[in-house]
């Protein structure tokens, strides 16, 4: 193995070439890179990608550099392993302020956090790139979340899995590889074995014969006036085998569905009111005339009962469903006369399809049934903070159902440290506001150890706190920018925010016409106000909501009001009260200018540090209103160590509102709800 | 002169076979539907050949062919209409499942 | 130039760019093949290994406007000629299309009104 | 010789374009910033998706670049500088456009991915939306030249740019425009914060390079389009032909440009809506404004 | 001529090819864009019989139809992705044999037809335009306004039968910001 091997985990195979060193040095001035945990993280450390000559990716598939801020926690370190193993090569790992994750190679530069590392290390970088994109022998990268288990089945027979490609003993078709393993085929695979219980019983020599022996059965357990219908079918069967044999392929087809589907089921369910819930019947999707009022298993095959609502039951069983069942029967007593019914042994005996496959499945309002989706947005997603992850069904390219979740949530359950180091470790557990969490522990603390507030001090950290908002706000701007493709407004956010961090009360104060043209440009700003118009309303009695959330929807929620130091500078809150995402949008505006105002009072930002303190022992509770809203820190410290933490944050709040948020909403708009909440997943507390 | 008016036709003919046998043996609605797109794509060729070695003077050979072509969309908005109905109400195109419309 | 050569440089047009981007394509393969590797042939989202197939029954919402568009997109075909005689015609031409294009308005009324020109 | 100049304009146009549009988004000027990145696409590795439909994923963007040419091939930049002066050829150039939709709905669902096949749905939608907003404004321009050759059409504008007989019309066109080349603040099927790329997702290394070539292609081709029908094509004093024709397409495609950077993306269902109860009746009110005035002012 | 002659069997060649492909694959969007190339390679026989108007019309309209035709197959298809690889036809060998002799009939007849003598040349293409525009201001008034009442008829059609009626007043200007399942249950 050459040198060159070594240096770049992510080369390319290849000899040099005059070709491919063009390649290097090309790839090496075009840097491309994938934020992990996203560009947000990057700017609220003041780290300028644009200014090292980066470029931020939106997708692995287009990026050379995953450039990794902070360190990670276990499930981020995960998700990067991912990404990392979708970018195509050459690709290489930056790792700024931290250490390389586990599951990654060797990271090929790393640096410290800050804007001079950074570009110092993409100088390094390139160079790397220039002289090492193309190797003798790289190595694969593997890593055993990205394991999956390739296995055979047959189209027809479920039951049938092989290791190998081949063809189908029972019927001779041709096995289709499929995937398993995963957690999101979990689902499907008990499925399967269910149906291999209930083929184990017969003798598949006479496949067809079983067949509409087993169509017969059904009928005979399942209804009773269906009797000359019955026999109509069975004459059909047996003229027809060709015919017979769709049917059966179409069962095979439908069984897969059934599978595919069958959490998709669970979670109409899950959606269906308590009212339904509770006069519901489990049958087996197989052998209708099983039916318990609990759930179980059918005492026939074996599957699994499915929950059914009674008074749908009529509908369900032909096919329609309950709320079209008035117009349905409009219908088929035009047509028929009285033969109601016919469809339904028609349905039920041979065609195991189209009707049988979406008879269970959920419907969105104009009421077709098609399949739902679901999909991952995040944790990397660029329209969302990083670390978050969010799950959204999707129905076409609508939101049936979200879930958010967060990768990197604080754990609370510390061991204990000592003051100071609590302290910095909080601060930087949460990168997008440390210095209003700092300022949280510093207050607990001293207030544990039973100091009074001193005024002086207070100043220099509301100031600095204020200056926070200020930046978060910016950075949210800047968020909002990306995820609508509003290059001028990420360009502008992103460039203010970077200023705003660093500065002292004279250059904020010089900073404000372009705050103040910022955000005129932006309430004018065609298109934005119909984009995040009535976007992300909360329902009404949305209870706990906090920060400019809950100011923008009216409610006078503000840990600042409560602090005599606010007080005393003059603070006065403003709400908007829509609530909506446009609503949220200028409360921001609103509270970038107060905060400035502030500032502008209060003097110099200091960063919060703790004050010596002489008794190390006590129980304090902090509030702090943080860019976000309110966050309260409990503590207990005994010696100078800090031994039990609780910490109640708003994001921990706000994260729950998602489901209802994106409820119904199509793609873009649950996005931008989403958004608009401003959630930082470091600061959900698990 | 005459064999391209021939081969025309003989497309047109072959056309107009395949539609009728995807039309015939398809089982979904739609997929019926595209069997009477190419028996129409048929015809059209059909009526352009005419037109073209025929009657090259007499515009109404064009003028019918635009005739035939709002047909083919016209027949496509109904048909996806009618599809949509069926679905919501029985959720399934399939014709062996249509008995309603069967009658 | 007569119609049929104009025809066939674009066709040839069209052919010559299909080659250029199959020797491009040629070119970036003789730098070597992609690499196997596990996980990179799953389709990238976002950091999630998500290995379900996505191909199902999609929910297109517009399908009411899709209705509508498909019949009134032919008053296209018509509108093509017409314009090209309308200054010779003149005012006949102007009462012919405007009936024509009412009718289809009225058409598209009626589809708004009962809903069609919305997310369904 | 015609087509090596009309290529070779796009090529630069889209050189230009691309230089024009890292200068947005990075604040810095690179003139060879597109060679490299083209060139580090070339070097990359272009990967499959899984179980892709490998024919759709290998065809849409080698398709999306030959509509993109094929649609310049018809437009004249010169009163001879043209590859193919179509005797139907503005409507030649709707039908070449259409096929964007196709391109997009192919790259959509090959990859079997799902932001991908969202995206690809998308741009269906949003094809109905603009789809009418590109053709009857033309059919308005042809009203006024009373041909659908392309050139007649610059011819029919000696006296007064049509940007001015039919303002409104042109507004609807460029704006569409913008639609069909799914430009931000259309950028409806890749929309980065939305679907992470959408239909442009699952492409790497060539296959993306030929891609984003493809949609910098269509952004001149949709600008020169504008110039011929509304600006007057080659027309204007001082300079000669080819140059107005390619001063003009500049400034309107830099103005695509722009119109994306100071704006953010619609609302898919805003588009629709919009499209349709708004925008086809101007277009209509557009017609029959242009019909009148060619039957009152002689 | 022989150019003619080459090019109108290539392209009908494609016409039939992809015509047959769309009933021979198992994926539904690749069904419904061969059936769009099936009809382009129509457009394109046009263009090679010297009809361009309606070549290149045909070749515009059909990228949009089928388009469309595509998004309803994947809605309403049991698998659109043909990943089962599901047969969805019937009564097969009656189809076929319906098919070839419909073929079969319609080949005789163009075989055997004495179809008069061949006009060589047609008239050129903006030309055509003009003529079919006149006469469809003229002659053929009344069957353009005729097809204006079909399309009228097939827009009211679709929407009666395919749109959903809600409780009046859900539709506001906002196109459908609320909460689908709301309403749903609102209906129930």
């Amino acid at each position: 193995m050459s040198e060159a091997a070594t240096t770049l985990a992510g080369a390319r195979k290849g000899r040099p070439s005059i070709l491919r060193r063009w390649v290097g040095q090309a790839l090496a001035r075009n840097l491309s890179c994938l934020v992990v945990p996203g560009p947000e993280v990057a700017l609220a450390h003041g780290l300028d990608l644009a200014a090292a000559d980066m470029r931020i990716a939106a997708t692995p598939r287009d990026a050379t550099v995953l450039l990794i801020v902070g360190e990670l926690s276990q499930k981020l370190d995960e998700a990067t392993a991912v990404l990392y193993a979708q970018m195509p090569r050459p690709r290489a790992i930056l790792v700024l302020g931290g250490s390389a994750p586990s599951s990654l190679p060797q990271a090929d530069v790393s640096a410290d956090l800050s804007q001079t590392e950074l570009m110092e290390a993409a100088t390094r970088l390139q160079r790397l790139l220039a002289e090492d994109a193309f190797a003798a022998s790289p190595d694969d990268f593997d890593s055993s979340i990205l394991q999956a288990k390739t296995e055979y089945v047959c189209p027809m027979h479920p039951e049938v899995v092989e290791d190998e490609p081949g063809s189908c003993p029972k019927c001779g078709m041709d096995l289709v590889a499929r995937e398993a393993g995963g957690d999101s085929d979990a689902g499907e695979h008990d499925h399967d074995h269910d149906h291999e219980h209930e083929h184990h019983g017969h003798e598949h020599d006479h496949d067809h014969e079983h067949e509409s022996e087993e169509h017969d059965h059904h009928h005979a357990h399942h209804n009773d006036h269906g009797q000359s219908h019955e026999h109509h079918h069975d004459h059909e069967h047996h003229q027809n085998h060709k015919r017979a044999h769709d049917h059966e392929q179409h069962q095979g087809d439908d069984d897969h569905e059934h599978a595919h589907c069958h959490e998709h089921e669970d979670h109409g369910h899950q959606q269906s009111t308590a009212q339904e819930q509770s006069g519901t019947e489990y049958i087996c999707p197989m052998h209708p005339e099983i039916r318990q009022n609990e759930p179980g298993s059918c005492p026939k095959c074996g599957m699994d009962l499915e929950p059914h609502k009674p008074e749908e039951d009529e509908g369900v069983r032909e096919g329609v469903p309950e709320h079209d069942h008035e117009h349905h029967h409009d219908h088929s007593g035009h047509d028929h006369d009285g033969h109601d019914h016919s469809d339904h042994d028609h349905d039920s005996s041979g065609f195991m399809s189209m009707v049988e496959v979406t008879k269970d499945l959920p419907r969105s309002a104009d009421g077709l049934a098609m399949d739902w989706l679901e999909v991952p947005f995040g944790p990397c997603f660029p329209g969302l903070p990083g670390g978050l992850k969010l799950t959204l069904t999707l129905d076409g390219d609508g939101v049936t159902e979200g879930q958010a979740t967060s990768l990197v949530a604080m754990n609370t359950s510390s061991e204990e440290v000592a003051v100071e180091t609590f302290i910095e470790r909080l601060a930087a557990a949460m990168p997008l506001a440390p210095v209003s969490y700092r300022l949280l522990a510093c207050r607990a603390i001293e207030q544990a150890a039973g100091l009074e507030p001193d005024p002086a001090v207070e100043r220099g950290r509301a100031a600095a706190l204020e200056r926070e908002r200020i930046a978060s706000h910016l950075g949210w701007l800047a968020q909002l920018g990306r995820q609508l493709s509003f290059v001028w407004l990420t360009r502008r956010a992103a460039a203010l925010q970077l200023e705003t961090q660093r500065a002292d009360r004279e250059q904020l104060v010089a900073l404000r016409p372009a705050l103040q043209s910022l955000i005129a440009r932006l309430e004018h700003t065609p298109l934005l106000k119909a984009r995040l118009k009535g976007i992300g309303a909360l329902p009404h009695g949305s209870q706990d909501l906090r920060g400019p959330v809950a100011r923008a929807s009216g409610r006078t929620e503000d840990a600042r009001q409560a602090d005599a130091m606010y007080r005393e500078l003059g603070f006065e809150m403003r709400a908007e009260s829509a609530g909506d995402a446009w609503a949220r949008l200028r409360q921001r505006h609103v509270e970038i200018m107060t905060s400035l105002d502030l500032v502008e009072v209060a003097g110099d930002p200091e960063l919060p540090k703790l004050r010596a303190i002489d008794n190390p022992s006590g129980t304090g509770e902090a509030t702090v209103e943080t860019p976000r809203g309110r966050a309260t820190l409990r503590l207990t410290q005994e010696r100078g160590q800090v031994v039990s933490v609780e910490l109640d944050s708003a994001c921990s709040q706000h994260i729950g509102l998602v489901a209802d948020l994106v409820e119904g909403q199509e793609l873009g708009d649950a996005l931008v709800a989403v958004g608009s909440l401003d959630l930082s997943p470091w600061e959900v507390t698990s | 002169m005459t064999p391209v008016l021939i081969l025309a036709l003989l497309t047109g003919a072959i056309l107009f076979g395949v539609g009728i046998y995807g039309a015939l043996s398809q089982t979904n609605l739609v997929m019926i539907m595209m069997g009477v797109e190419l028996i129409l794509a048929g015809a059209l060729v059909n009526l352009v050949a005419f037109w073209r070695f025929l009657h090259p003077e007499v515009y109404a050979g064009q003028m019918f062919v635009l005739v035939v072509m709002t047909v083919m969309a016209v027949e496509m908005a109904v048909g996806f209409g009618v599809a949509i109905a069926r679905f919501r109400a029985k959720g399934s195109v399939e014709m062996e499942e249509a008995g309603d419309l069967k009658g | 130039m007569s119609a049929t050569q104009q025809y066939l440089i674009l066709l040839g047009l069209a052919l010559g760019i299909l080659g250029a981007v199959l020797s491009l394509y040629g070119l970036a393969r003789s730098l070597g093949a992609t690499r196997q590797e596990p996980g990179k042939d799953v389709p990238a989202s976002a950091g999630v290994l998500s290995r379900d197939p996505v191909w199902g029954r999609y929910h297109a919402r517009y399908y009411g406007y899709a209705l509508l568009f498909l019949a009134f997109d032919m008053e296209m075909a018509y509108m093509y000629p017409w314009a090209v005689v309308f200054k010779e015609v003149g005012l006949v031409a102007l009462l012919d299309m405007g009936v024509f294009l009412a009718i289809l308005f009225l058409g598209l009324l009626y589809g708004w009104s009962q809903g069609a020109l919305r997310r369904q | 010789m015609t087509v090596a100049l009309v290529l070779l304009t796009l090529l630069v146009g889209a050189w230009l374009l691309a230089v024009i549009e890292a200068w947005l988004t990075t604040g810095r000027l690179r003139p060879v910033a597109p060679l490299l990145a083209g060139l580090s696409h070339l070097g990359r590795e272009s990967i499959l998706a899984r179980k892709p439909d490998r024919l759709f994923f290998e065809t849409a963007p080698v398709l999306l670049l030959v509509v993109a040419v094929l649609g310049a091939a018809v437009l004249p930049l010169a009163p001879d500088l043209v590859i193919a002066d179509l005797a139907t050829g503005a409507l030649f150039l709707n039908a070449v456009l259409a096929y964007v939709l196709v391109s997009l709905i192919m790259a959509g669902w090959g990859p079997n991915g799902a932001y991908a096949m969202v995206g690809g749905w998308r741009f269906l939608g949003q094809l109905i939306a603009y789809s009418m907003l590109i053709v009857m404004p033309i059919t308005a321009t042809a009203m006024r030249a009373e041909s659908l050759l392309n050139s007649a059409i610059v011819e029919s504008q000696a006296g007064l740019w049509n940007i001015v007989y039919q303002p409104l019309g042109f507004v609807l066109f460029f704006i569409a425009a913008i639609a069909l080349a799914f430009r931000s603040p259309f950028d409806l099927p890749t929309a980065p914060g939305e679907l992470a790329g959408g239909v442009d997702a699952e492409y790497t290394g060539v296959r993306l390079a030929v891609l984003r070539l493809a949609r910098l292609v269509m952004v001149i081709t949709l600008s020169a389009a504008t110039t011929v029908f509304f600006l007057g094509g080659w027309q204007g004093p001082l300079l000669p032909p080819w140059a107005w024709s390619l001063i003009k397409t500049l400034a309107v495609a830099v103005s695509m440009l722009l119109v994306g950077f100071y704006l953010p993306r619609i609302r898919e269902a805003d588009l629709l809506g919009w499209c349709w109860k708004l925008g086809i009746p101007l277009a209509l009110l557009n017609i029959l404004i242009v019909g009148l005035l060619i039957l009152v002012v002689p | 001529m022989v150019v003619q002659a080459f090019f109108v069997g290539v392209f009908g060649l494609a016409a039939i090819g992809f015509g047959v492909a769309v009933f021979r694959t198992a994926s539904m969007v690749r069904s419904a864009l061969a059936l769009l190339f099936s009809q382009a390679a129509v457009g394109c026989m046009f263009l090679a019989m010297q009809a361009e108007f309606l070549g290149v019309l045909q070749i515009m309209m059909m990228a949009t139809e089928m388009s469309i035709m595509a998004i309803f197959m994947v809605m309403f298809m049991m698998d659109p992705g043909g990943l089962g690889g599901m047969d969805m036809s019937h009564q097969k060998r009656f189809s076929i044999g319906a098919g070839a002799i419909a073929a079969a009939t319609a080949i005789s007849v163009a075989l055997f037809s004495d179809w008069g003598p061949i006009v060589a040349e047609a008239p050129d293409a903006a030309m055509q335009t003009r003529e079919l525009g006149f006469e469809m201001l003229g002659r053929s008034m009344l069957v353009f306004e005729t097809a204006a009442i079909t399309i009228l008829t097939a827009m009211i059609a679709a929407t009666a039968v395919a749109i959903p009626v809600r409780q009046p007043g859900v539709d506001t200007g906002k196109l459908d910001k609320g909460n689908g399942d709301k309403e749903q249950e609102a209906s129930k």
